[in-house]
């Protein structure tokens, strides 16, 4: 029995359409960023898969700076989340307003 | 048993994701990431990928989100309060994201004819293999990463430590 | 092998395993508090059958006859799901441990490792990644303990949880570049190839074991921090019971409690494997000749049970013998000393590696 | 095969900043906690001087070429971002020595971050390969997230970084997603590999498409062009004045310099419309948005939004390539020039928690202190495109290159911008010189490191509209070396 490499494409496409949607329709700051690692984690998927219809390493390759990327991110990111809230005592996106959007 | 196997992990993936939606609470959301973490490891052993389905665990689901866990528990985040923010980006990102996702499956159904059917473990990529590629092809790029992990632990140090008095 | 043959004997060695470890836990309690006891001049258990054999009988009998209390305010499915997930990670990485080398019983043959197998040319082999999922399972078990306290809703669990996770994630880095030197001298990631890698011996006698190839520095640091990673005295701060209760399962009672407690158990006897497979060859040891063949091939069974109960003795006693750290020694011990000279273990042996190759 | 000293050579000038920005971190802790940090900046100035001796070096024709298995390429074009991308780097550095005391920021870290952060933006000018470009984009994407909330006890600050750590994510996985659909669609990362496989196949599939345009948009948050340009205002209003010189210059260029290898080289001409399309929203919405603010550095923020619009112009003409590339490459230094120059004068305005910012606080400048009220008149002129300054020959060679490729609308858009744009520069140079001051307080003096920042873009901005031939003749040649295999 095979899989269509179609199927991980759109699963991988749907993981990328819900961090979207997450990132734009949550409020807390943590969840954004989560839903911004969903949608790297979507982008993984497609990597593999297309290493796999193609033969090559490469993708998987991708997939490891990706992943020391969204180590990165991630920390860099917390941080921040920790900064703001030590000035503001709040993870609400829309009260960290100050600056007028 | 290859087909089996995908559907169902990706199902507890695509379940995940929308669980991650639906949450209110913080913890929750991060719990169904996980899951979504660890059913897409799954799937790279699928389809071969054994090195990278366990690396996946050990960096996604071993550090980086009990990252974010010990971050909620530090802040914690509790519930998402219910706010009227600005929803100019929901107005315009949702109908947007429809579209896009239109196109993308009409592409991919356009696509249909050259549909490559994939074999369970398609692409064995051995630990041994992907560590020769990464030091010589990718040589420049995996020093590279050095730099942005400095630049990340740095500012992680900067951005979080305790008041200096 | 058929598949329903390799279902079958994999089930069979799965039940086995687990009977196994579970003994084993249920009796390295009752080893501590009898040793423990010894060097504290007393007793130790001593009234429930002989030498307080059946102790542990009794005290699981006793969690599962209590009253099972949920506090109110906790969040409930986290809550319930935290010691489970903390036993279950602490159980699975077992699986993946070699204990012993091919056996043959009616006319099948097969390592004695839940994910070993016999391939077509006789050879066993495991999985290709083995060290990494054992790694990777480990790193999960923290899932456990911070949802713990997270849920609870009481602020000693959470202080406990908190730390917890900080120290299993700091220790964790020193952890796997310990492992590192093994690898690079090994160049396998399987586990049973790592085994096999220490089979032969120097002059007849002295094992090739890693720890006397050069290694022993990284036992320690691997011991050190093993010690961090299963929340063992010296590391206890997340139950520091002086300052925190209980820790992250002050909120727990009976039989979720008694998960929490087989899970420190299971993950200790699971870092002793890994520690005896990494460094003190695994299920290798002198084979005695003048013994009955029938006795002989369970050797490898007493080596590696014998292995595996030196680290355990090396747990109790040190438990009986060192103070606890204050938190802030230890996130400096493992950072500024652990971690640099772990990284050195790790250059100098790529480097040795590079100039023998 | 190791990598020969040539390969090494082809990256000197990132050893040699990664190398600097190592020294100052591990110097920082050796300094006790009440030392001043303007030793460590002189040296990170050095280091970035160094760095500048190894392009030159670098530019030399032997060592033209791909480098490190394929991975970068060294060509006029690297050359010229790297330089650009080094002076802005050593501008702020300059600028920040008397900024961070002030503003109670004295911390080594700063200039390590810049260093480092400079790394990434010079190998995005040079990588051609997709994987290095993309390490490349987030080194320097998260080096000015974290300088973005420097100042982490101001609410203002780190709210800055919040936002732009969220939208430039949001927009790196975007990139990334266009990466991973242009590996499927070509089978390739390699920018030159995947141009072939466009360029020369019948049929091209149609998630390569998807992908340009999935890359695009991320780029584009990155450049803050419209519509992905919300984040600009609140980002450049909050972050420290040294740090807002170096990020609205130095990764935009670099990210320019992304997409122009990207999308110039590789897509087919049927994607210029998009580009038409961006162009024309970021300079209307840029300029419009500049109007209504108050506060100076939201102003020129929105007109940073107008200015990418105008490269946008280069780029739609870059269907003829001489032209396009090379003006979008000599506007993007002259941008540099006179953008950091502008902020050099702002952040020695701004004084403690950076109260200054409105522009009625720039009333009767010209008065208070006529040195940095010409300066500032200076920079400003030359973002409107007045003669004698780069900013002139800069829109002339970008409006020049779209009329020749026959973009009658597009240059006329583009005009008429310009001429919208020069009120609101010319509301700030009439409020120096013809209003009241507000307070009778002394502008702080000069010092030396802000004073040699002005003086370098000075200096810039007034050679790149005195004498831009040189520069035009180095960029002119980097459009066939660019096209060449």
């Amino acid at each position: 029995m095979t899989v269509p490499i179609s199927w991980y494409l759109l699963l991988s496409a749907f993981l990328f359409a819900c961090g979207v949607t997450g990132f734009l329709t949550k409020r807390n700051v943590i969840t954004l960023f989560m839903s911004i690692e969903l949608m790297l984690n979507g982008v993984n998927l497609s990597f593999i898969a297309f290493a796999t219809r193609l033969q090559t390493l490469d993708g998987h390759i991708f997939v490891f700076f990706v992943m020391v990327v969204a180590a990165a991110e991630a920390a860099v990111g917390l941080a921040i989340i920790i900064a703001v809230y030590r000035t503001r005592e709040t993870l609400n996106v829309d009260r960290v307003n100050l600056l007028k959007l | 048993m290859h087909q089996f196997l995908f559907i169902v992990f990706a199902v507890f993936c695509a379940g995940g994701a929308i669980n991650l939606l639906v949450q209110r609470k913080t913890i929750n959301s991060a719990l169904s990431l996980i899951v979504v973490m660890g059913s897409l490891a799954m799937i790279y052993l699928l389809l071969g990928a054994e090195f990278v389905a366990v690396v996946q665990v050990i960096i996604y689901a071993g550090a980086i989100m009990v990252l974010y866990i010990f971050v909620i528990m530090l802040l914690n985040a509790g519930d998402e309060e219910a706010s009227k923010g600005s929803n100019v980006a929901k107005y315009f990102g949702i109908p947007g994201l429809f579209i896009g996702g239109i196109i993308g499956i009409g592409v991919l159904l356009k696509h249909r004819p050259n549909d490559t059917p994939l074999k369970l473990g398609a692409l064995y990529g051995p630990a041994d293999q992907v560590g020769m590629l990464l030091f010589t092809k990718y040589l420049l790029a995996f020093e590279v990463t050095s730099v942005l992990v400095l630049i990340a632990i740095m500012g992680a140090v900067v951005l979080a430590r305790r008041s200096d008095s | 092998m058929s598949a329903l043959t390799f279902l079958i004997v994999a089930l069979i060695k799965i039940a086995i395993t687990l009977g196994v470890l579970l003994t084993v836990v249920a009796y390295t309690v009752w080893l501590e508090r009898k040793v423990v006891g010894r060097m504290q001049n007393r007793w130790g258990p001593s009234r429930v059958g002989p030498f307080g054999l059946l102790q542990p009988l009794a005290d699981g009998i006793k969690f599962l006859l209590k009253e099972d209390l949920t506090p109110p305010y906790v969040e409930k499915n986290i809550y319930l799901l935290a010691p489970g997930l903390a036993l279950i990670m602490a159980l699975t990485s077992i699986a993946l441990v070699p204990i012993g080398p091919v056996i043959h019983l009616f006319g099948i043959s097969t390592p004695v490792q839940i994910t070993g197998v016999v391939d077509a040319a006789g050879q066993p082999s495991d999985i290709n990644v083995g060290l990494l999922i054992v790694l990777g399972i480990t790193s999960l078990g923290v899932y456990g303990i911070a949802l713990a306290g997270w849920s609870s809703n009481s602020k000693y669990s959470l202080l406990g949880s908190l730390r917890a996770s900080a120290q299993m994630v700091s220790y964790e880095v020193s952890l796997g570049l310990s492992l590192v030197g093994v690898l690079l001298m090994s160049s396998t990631l399987s586990l049973s190839g790592i085994v096999h890698a220490q089979q032969s011996t120097w002059f007849g006698v002295i094992p090739q074991w890693f720890l006397f190839r050069g290694q022993f520095v990284a036992f320690f640091i691997y011991m050190i921090a093993a010690f961090a990673e299963t929340n063992r005295i010296p590391f206890d701060l997340p139950e520091a019971e002086t300052e925190l209760v209980a820790g992250y399962h002050t909120e727990y009672s009976a039989m979720k409690f008694a998960m929490f407690f087989m899970a420190e158990y299971a993950n200790m006897v699971t870092v002793a494997c890994i520690a005896s497979v990494m460094f003190l060859g695994g299920w290798t040891g002198p084979t005695i000749s003048f013994l009955p063949l029938a006795v002989q091939a369970f050797l490898p069974l007493v080596w590696f049970t014998a292995k595996i109960f030196f680290f355990l003795f090396l747990y109790i006693w040190i438990r009986g013998t060192l103070p606890r750290f204050r938190y802030d020694q230890l996130m400096a011990f493992g950072w500024k000393f652990l971690f640099p000279l772990a990284l050195a273990n790790v250059i100098v042996t790529a480097f040795f590696v590079a100039w023998r190759a | 095969m190791p990598p020969s000293s040539t390969d090494y050579v082809r990256i000197l000038p990132e050893i040699v900043l990664a190398v600097w920005g190592m020294a100052v971190m591990f110097a920082e802790p050796l300094l006790g906690p009440h030392t001043s940090r303007k030793g460590l900046g002189v040296f990170a100035a050095l280091g970035c001087l160094l760095a500048l001796g190894a392009t030159v070096f670098q530019a030399q024709p032997a060592y033209a070429g791909f480098g490190f298995y394929n991975m970068l390429r060294v060509d006029h074009f690297s050359v010229f971002f790297h330089c650009v991308v080094i002076l802005v780097a050593l501008s702020t550095t300059l600028m920040s020595l008397d900024y961070l005391p002030a503003h109670k920021i004295d911390k080594g870290e700063y200039y390590a971050l810049i260093l480092l952060g400079a790394v990434g933006m010079c190998l995005m000018s040079s990588a051609v390969e997709l994987v290095l470009i993309f390490i490349a984009l987030e080194i320097s994407s998260i080096a000015s997230y974290i300088l973005a909330g420097f100042r982490r006890h101001s609410a203002e600050s780190t709210e800055s970084a919040m936002k732009y750590f969220l939208l430039g994510s949001f927009a790196t996985a975007f990139f990334l997603y266009g990466v991973a659909l242009l590996f499927g669609a070509t089978g390739s990362t390699n920018v030159f590999r995947i141009a072939e496989v466009l360029n020369t196949s019948a049929h091209i599939e149609p998630l390569a498409y998807i992908a340009v345009a999935l890359i695009f948009t991320g780029l584009g948050f990155k450049v803050a062009c419209a519509p992905f340009h919300i984040w600009t205002p609140d980002v450049y209003e909050g972050a420290p004045s040294p740090v807002v010189a170096f990020m609205s210059t130095a990764p935009k260029a670099a990210a320019f310099a992304v997409l122009i290898r990207l999308v110039i080289d590789t897509a087919s001409p049927n994607w210029f419309w998009v580009i038409w399309v961006a162009a024309v929203l970021s300079m209307s919405v840029g300029n419009l948005g500049a109007i209504l603010q108050s506060n100076i550095k939201r102003m020129l923020a929105y007109s940073s939004i107008a200015h990418a619009g105008y490269l946008m112009v280069a780029f739609a003409s870059a269907s003829n390539r001489e032209l396009g590339i090379s003006a979008a490459m000599f506007y993007s230094a002259a941008y540099a020039a006179m953008n950091v120059g502008a902020f050099a004068v702002i952040s020695h305005m701004a004084g403690s928690h950076e109260r200054f910012s409105s522009i009625d606080d720039y009333a009767g400048l010209g008065r208070r202190s006529p040195a940095l009220a010409a300066a500032l008149t200076f920079f400003l002129l030359s973002l409107i495109g007045i003669p004698i300054t780069g900013g002139f020959f800069a829109k002339f060679y970008v409006f020049s290159a779209a009329l020749r490729t026959h973009l009658i609308w597009l240059t006329l858009i583009g005009l008429v911008n310009s001429g919208m744009g020069s009120y609101y520069y010319l509301r700030v140079i009439v409020k120096m010189y013809m209003n009241e001051p507000r307070t009778t307080a002394p502008v702080p003096p000069v010092r030396l490191g802000v004073g040699l920042a002005i003086a370098i873009s000075l200096i810039a901005t007034l050679w790149l509209g005195v004498w831009p031939n040189a520069i035009l003749h180095y960029t002119q040649g980097a459009p066939t070396i660019l096209a060449g295999k």
